[in-house]
């Protein structure tokens, strides 16, 4: 079906970029002038500062876990606290970091520009959701110093309801606000990609990056009200005892479960989504070839997002549910699986006959594509219904979700952080340390969480304090793994810093990519385009940049 | 060739609609109608009809919300794209219903 | 054409038109601002769908298993009030509608007073319901430590023909009332929350809509609070059946 | 390079000590651990595959090799090919997973039962002869062994890893697992759902023995009366006898035998009664009257323990004929045990 051409791209010489003397970062200066920002680039930067907080945080207690699991014995600290801790890493971690990861930071950046738009279509409540996630976090936090919560990052009732005296209420406020802070996003992208795309930019010729988000949007905005409501009722169910999880009044416990991962399901999806979105950026731009069957890229995020709520309850297997329903749910579950997989494939054969390097964000993105197939393929493990007996609520689960989000998302994630950091702030992150940092991450989460899957499958149970002793090798090399993955991410938090001022200037497309946003000013005007643009060409048309860039050089020369 | 996608006026624009000014007299009557319903929902749960009684009641309340949604929410005057939204809308709240039941329902097969 | 940047305000259809204060920069005309706002305001509709969509499951889900102790317990609201009610959100959602027909129309005394209408009947709505609420708490039917099911178990005799006006449950279902009364102040508390938030944002813009904000061309504000506010009244055309009269029996 | 041989010994030691795999000391854990390898192979496989094309397409068309960029637009048949081959594996995936998931919890019928109580934080299970034990649980091979269990606060999950069976403990309904264990040894159970502060320390070891070391446990640990007797006190005690006396004028529905038989309720829909039904009605009566009766029995809820109502339930299924019964309503005055029945249970 494929007219084939060849194209050749040759990377820029940035030894004559210059930075350009008006951007969006230097346009207005103090601090208030970013806290009252309506531009979405510079709100794209107040969330990226904000999650890497919460990363390190998480990071801590991710630390902390990983050290009291050292040893069978319960040692470093008591039960109740490591309950916390782990609570705590589960909520600030999905909540304030991988949940608005990509979408509140990059897309927030990058989906204007990459449509042709001035800005988001809201920009006040673009700020609006950036101070929820904000005060969402405060709420966090403020739950840490009083005394930490420590219901499991599921809430599960009626533990959360009637069992413990921890801040279950604030903790649940700030995940109750940082919803909304997510569907605000969503909802501004959708109306964005909708309402606000550049002349000529049809559906087809968006970036996947632009198709995974409106995906993600999708979920965002149908998914996490119901989480809202579900907190609601368990905040309610604790302050006035009224029943409606509590089996003693005649209230079914199940029923908070079935509205929570109706979000929560769905909510796995909003994280790895626009993951999904930089991967085919980083791939397509670094073969040099555009995304092999662009449409089934982008109809496979779509269909991820509507079969995404239809398979909520494989997270209750067990939990007695009907046996009937979980065998829709489980072959559910398997349909939802074959678009990620058709991704796979399509990345995979878009470096065939690429003319392919390796920079930083493409060594993320090609161990993205490992993990995420690893997580994924045991995600098949898990619904699959008679295997989930045995292992649910064991490490295998643990290891299965920190395979798609960690070796998953995260990885994504630093990937689309290198790849547009040029962008972002007009310098070059150092080479061949983020190379050494990226290799560090991958053995490092391996050697994490690789030996979790056999924990698991011996039957280790999660959330446990202290632990048989047969189980300790594995845990040790657990705990080493951790320790040399918190130095893989460590680095990047670094450098990236360090590159703010030393690094080399990019110039506006070091990498020859043809996304919109290559083709402006790095970093990129408060208005983003000086004109507004006219798109007569498809997404990932190297032809076209190969024509433009001569067209340059003759012209220049 | 660029400019035939340039539509600032969106008249091409498949989620674009005219603007449309409702005027007072279709409101009236909706008014009316809405309040007439409610009469008959009320009326009719003095009536004992067994089943037929929640479905009514809802069946009804289901043709007033609808009333509602389409004229003084304008959808009917809207583009295709807000038809489609206010649909995803609650079709997705009946996946939440019926995919939810597909549990309850079924729970008690074999047992009670 | 080979150049993506190109210059396109000579193609400016609607260059001459004097265009909104009001318009941001963002977009290119009033029409794409305006559009971009209702269908904002329809996604998060959407988000308010789930949000008591959620409430409606439970809803349908405990009436099913407890049915007796609903009935019972719906027997307890107020037809009249419940219906009153309702007529008074309808026409308060009536008001609405004109209002945003006025300031289509750029008539701004009518605007201002067909809003001062809305909020009128929305205080009303509210005034209503505190009585209902009221009433509950004095037959100790408020979920928690004071709840009492007395009344369920040995409904008062009918002074004419002393029978019992109600059928008698059996403590345990009569404890499954509490379930009801749960749902019934969370679902019309959610519900009245929303209106309380709306009646706050109602007096903002009356304020602005008195200052003349709304009838020189942008009525973006007004259009799309009328649609949260028509949200509102949806959600109450479903309580309003589904608490006060699923299967009363009012002969009894 | 040189090892102390203190530290080797102790590495040794440490190695040895630990597992890579799970015991397989039920029936079921052949099948589990069957399909295990086949999940593990189809993602060897697919790992492979994805590995060399990555790594193959990496290698063969890294810049320095193929400096120009052919254009691929797609294809159709390849995409079919990979979204159909993996929706295939992964429905008999489904296939296999749901037949094992019914073999798990469906038990056979003739399975000796042993409630199981769960609390914050420990397990007490309960056998028919009447012996409690708290946090352990003794079983005898070849037997298939049925735990109906049921939690007193909230959800816990009774996990025997190496039966390769675990099931969610419920808070207010019975919830059911089974097993047949097959080597005699000790084997770990684990709580594996968090429950609240020592979730970790919820845990517990299943004895299985031979059947005749079984038995002379059974023997040697029991204490005194079975579930049934005192279910059949409790019966007494609570008055349930003044209506369920089974006497034509009874006010309650005679009890003997309707274990197992299909009720016909006043709603009009038939339920077969199971324990799950039994301690319903004793908790919850109106929920499901029985058809010809009016709702007048009393709900037991908050009047009576979570064991209390293992043993009537346990009652209920043993009695047979109203002989008992009527033999209560002479003894209950006195407050004593009921005489002893050949017959009633034995473990
Ligand atoms: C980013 C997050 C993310 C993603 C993307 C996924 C993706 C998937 N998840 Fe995961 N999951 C979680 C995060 C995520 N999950 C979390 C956080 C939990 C635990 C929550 C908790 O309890 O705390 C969880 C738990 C969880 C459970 C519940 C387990 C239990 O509690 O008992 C299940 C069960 O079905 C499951 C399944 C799946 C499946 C089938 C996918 C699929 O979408 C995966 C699809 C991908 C692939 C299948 C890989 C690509 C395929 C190929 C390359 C084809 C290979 C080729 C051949 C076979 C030829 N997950
Ligand atoms: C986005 C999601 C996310 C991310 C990124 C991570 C990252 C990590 N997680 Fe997390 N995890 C969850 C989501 C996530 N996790 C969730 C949802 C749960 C379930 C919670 C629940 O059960 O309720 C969980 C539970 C969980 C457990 C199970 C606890 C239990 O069940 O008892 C463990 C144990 O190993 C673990 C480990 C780790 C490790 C080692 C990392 C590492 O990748 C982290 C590496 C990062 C750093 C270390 C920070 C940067 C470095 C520094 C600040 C330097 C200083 C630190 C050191 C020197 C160590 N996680
Ligand atoms: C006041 C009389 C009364 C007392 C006391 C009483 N019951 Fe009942 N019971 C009934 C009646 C009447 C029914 C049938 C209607 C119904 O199902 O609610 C019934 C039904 C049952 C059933 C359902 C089986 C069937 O055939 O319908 C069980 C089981 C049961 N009772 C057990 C008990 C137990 C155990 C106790 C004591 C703890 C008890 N009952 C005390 C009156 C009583
Ligand atoms: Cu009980 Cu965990
Ligand atoms: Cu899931």
């Amino acid at each position: 079906m494929s007219a084939t051409s060849s194209t050749i791209v040759n990377l820029p010489d940035q030894r004559t970029a210059t930075l350009p003397k008006k951007n969006y970062i230097n346009a207005e200066d103090g601090i208030l002038s970013w806290l009252l920002t309506a531009d979405h680039k510079r709100i794209g930067i107040l969330y990226l500062i904000t999650i890497t907080f919460f990363f390190l945080i998480g990071g801590i207690f991710a630390g902390l876990i990983r050290l009291e699991l050292l040893t069978p014995q319960p040692d470093l600290v008591a039960s109740d606290t490591y309950n916390k801790l782990f609570t705590l890493h589960g909520i600030v971690m999905i909540f304030l970091f991988l949940v608005p990861s990509v979408p509140a930071t990059l897309g927030n950046f990058l989906i204007p520009i990459m449509i042709g738009a001035k800005d988001l279509a809201f920009p006040k409540i673009n700020l609006l959701s950036w101070y929820l996630a904000v005060i969402g976090g405060s709420f966090t936090l403020a739950t840490m110093v009083l005394g930490g919560v420590d219901t499991g990052w599921t809430f599960t009732t009626p533990l959360s309801t009637h069992y413990l005296n921890t801040h279950v209420v604030t903790a649940g406020l700030g995940v109750f606000i940082l919803g909304f802070s997510s569907i605000f996003t969503g909802l501004n992208i959708i109306v964005t990609v909708h309402r606000l795309r550049a002349p000529g930019m049809t559906w087809f010729r968006m970036p996947l990056f632009v198709w995974a988000h409106y995906a993600a949007s999708i979920m965002m905005v149908l998914g996490t009200p119901v989480l809202a409501i579900a907190i609601t009722l368990v905040a309610l169910e604790r302050t006035l005892h009224i029943g409606v999880f509590d089996p003693a009044l005649g209230g079914d416990p199940l029923l908070f479960q079935h509205l929570f991962w109706f979000y929560s399901h769905p909510a796995v999806y909003i994280m790895i989504l626009p993951g999904f979105g930089v991967i085919s950026e980083v791939i397509s731009t670094f073969s040099r070839k555009r995304v092999f069957g662009y449409t089934a890229v982008a109809f496979s995020s779509v269909a991820i997002a509507v079969f995404g709520f239809l398979v909520w309850e494989h997270h209750m297997f067990i939990m007695g549910v009907s046996n009937y329903s979980a065998l829709v749910f489980s072959l559910l579950t398997m349909l939802v699986a074959v678009p990620s997989a058709i991704k796979i494939f399509n990345w995979s054969f878009t470096l065939q006959k690429g003319s392919i390097t390796f920079e930083t964000p493409m060594m993320y993105a090609l161990a993205f594509i490992g993990l995420f197939t690893i997580g994924g393929l045991t995600g098949i493990f898990l619904g699959s219904l008679g295997m989930d007996v045995h292992l649910t609520e064991t490490y295998f689960i643990v290891a299965h979700f920190h395979y798609v989000m960690v070796g998953g998302m995260l990885m994504a994630y630093l990937a689309g952080l290198h790849f547009w950091w040029p962008k972002m702030t007009g310098r070059m992150y150092p080479e061949a340390v983020s190379k050494l940092s990226a290799v560090v991450s991958f053995i490092g989460f391996n050697l994490t969480f690789m030996p979790q899957f056999i924990l698991g499958y011996l039957g280790m149970p999660r959330r446990y304090h202290a632990y048989p002793a047969e189980f300790q090798v594995l845990n040790v090399l657990s705990t080493a793994g951790a320790t040399v993955l918190g130095v893989g991410f460590l680095m990047p938090a670094i450098y990236l810093v360090w590159s703010l001022k030393y690094g080399k200037i990019a110039g506006n497309n070091p990498w020859q990519a043809t996304g919109l946003e290559w083709q402006i000013q790095s970093p990129p005007l408060t208005e983003n385009f000086v004109e507004s643009p006219v798109i007569d060409y498809e997404a990932y048309d190297y032809e076209w940049l190969a024509h433009k860039t001569e067209q340059e050089v003759t012209t220049v020369g | 060739m660029s400019s035939q996608y340039h539509d600032p006026a969106n008249v091409n624009n498949p989620e674009h609609a005219e603007h449309h000014i409702v005027g007072p007299g279709t409101y009236i009557a909706i008014y009316v109608t809405l309040l007439v319903f409610t009469g008959i929902t009320v009326g009719a749960a003095f009536i004992d009809l067994g089943v037929l009684n929640p479905i009514i009641a809802v069946g009804i309340a289901c043709i007033k919300a609808t009333i509602v949604i389409l004229f003084f929410m304008h959808v009917i005057y809207q583009s295709k794209l807000i038809k489609m939204t206010v649909g995803a809308g609650f079709f997705t709240f009946l996946i939440l219903l019926t995919m939810t039941l597909t549990d309850y329902i079924s729970r008690a097969w074999g047992r009670w | 054409m080979d150049n993506t940047i190109v210059a396109t305000h000579d193609t400016h259809a609607e260059e001459h038109h004097h265009s909104l204060p009001q318009l941001r920069h963002h977009f290119e005309t009033e029409q794409q601002q305006r559009e971009a706002g209702t269908f904002g305001m329809w996604l998060f509709l959407l988000t308010e769908i789930m949000f008591f969509g959620g409430l409606f499951f439970a809803y349908l889900l405990y009436r099913n298993w407890y049915n007796p102790a609903f009935v019972a317990a719906s027997n307890q609201l107020s037809i009249p009030m419940g219906t009153v009610n309702t007529a008074i959100l309808i026409s308060s959602g009536f008001f609405m509608a004109l209002g945003v027909w006025a300031a289509e129309v750029r008539k701004q005394g009518l605007l201002v007073l067909f809003l001062l209408l809305t909020t009128l009947f929305g205080c009303l709505f509210l005034g209503v319901k505190y009585f209902e609420y009221k009433e509950k708490w004095e037959k100790h039917h408020i979920p928690g430590a004071n709840f009492d099911i007395s009344e369920f178990v040995n409904p008062p005799l009918n002074p004419t023909t002393h029978k019992p006006i109600e059928e008698p449950l059996s403590p345990d279902m009569a404890k499954k009332t509490q379930v009801f009364f749960s749902l019934y102040f969370v679902m019309t508390g959610m519900h009245a929350l929303h209106m309380i938030i709306g009646i706050v944002l109602l007096g903002w813009l009356t304020w602005r809509a008195n200052r003349g904000e709304f009838t020189e061309g942008y009525v973006a504000p007004i259009e799309n609070f009328g649609l949260y506010w028509h949200f509102v009244d949806i959600v109450w055309i479903f309580l309003f059946p589904l608490l006060y009269l699923i299967n009363r029996h009012p002969g009894t | 390079m040189h090892i102390s041989p203190v530290l080797w010994q102790f590495l040794v030691k440490w190695l040895d000590a630990s597992a890579l795999f799970p015991q397989e000391a039920s029936t079921i854990a052949p099948y589990t651990d069957a399909l295990y390898f086949f999940l593990l192979l189809i993602t060897i496989v697919g790992l492979v595959l994805v590995g060399a094309l990555i790594f193959g397409f990496a290698i063969r068309y890294r810049k320095e090799r193929n400096p120009v960029a052919t254009q691929v637009e797609g294809s159709t048949l390849l995409e079919a090919t990979w979204t159909i081959i993996p929706l295939a594996l992964f429905l008999i995936c489904f296939v296999w997973g749901a037949l094992l998931y019914f073999r798990i919890f469906n038990p056979p019928t003739n399975a000796m039962n042993i409630y199981v109580v769960g609390k914050q934080w420990m397990w007490k299970a309960e056998h028919p002869g009447g012996q409690h034990e708290i946090n352990n649980l003794h079983v005898p091979t070849g037997r298939p062994v049925q735990l109906t269990m049921i939690s007193q606060d909230v959800f816990h999950s009774y996990s025997i890893p190496a039966f390769r069976v675990k099931r969610e403990v419920i808070p207010g309904r019975y919830s059911t697992v089974w097993f047949e264990a097959t080597k005699p040894g000790t084997y770990h159970i684990f709580c594996t759902q968090y429950c609240g502060t020592k979730h970790s320390g919820m845990i517990g070891e299943v004895t299985v023995m031979s059947p005749d070391d079984y038995k002379a446990w059974t023997e040697s640990s029991t204490s005194g009366m079975s579930l049934a007797q005192n279910g059949e006190r409790l019966f007494a005690s609570m008055g349930c006898n003044a209506c369920h006396s089974g006497g034509a004028a009874a006010r309650g529905p005679n009890l003997a035998g309707v274990y197992g038989s299909k009720l016909r309720l006043a709603n009009g829909s038939d339920v077969v009664v199971n324990e799950a039904y039994l301690r319903d009605a004793i908790l919850n009566p109106s929920q499901h009257v029985t058809a010809g009766f009016a709702p007048i029995m009393p709900t037991y809820q908050g009047q009576i323990s979570e064991e209390g109502l293992i043993d009537l339930v346990e009652y209920l299924k043993s009695l047979k004929t109203n002989y008992r019964v009527q033999q209560t309503l002479t003894t209950s005055e006195s407050n004593q045990a009921a005489p002893m029945t050949p017959g009633v249970v034995k473990p």
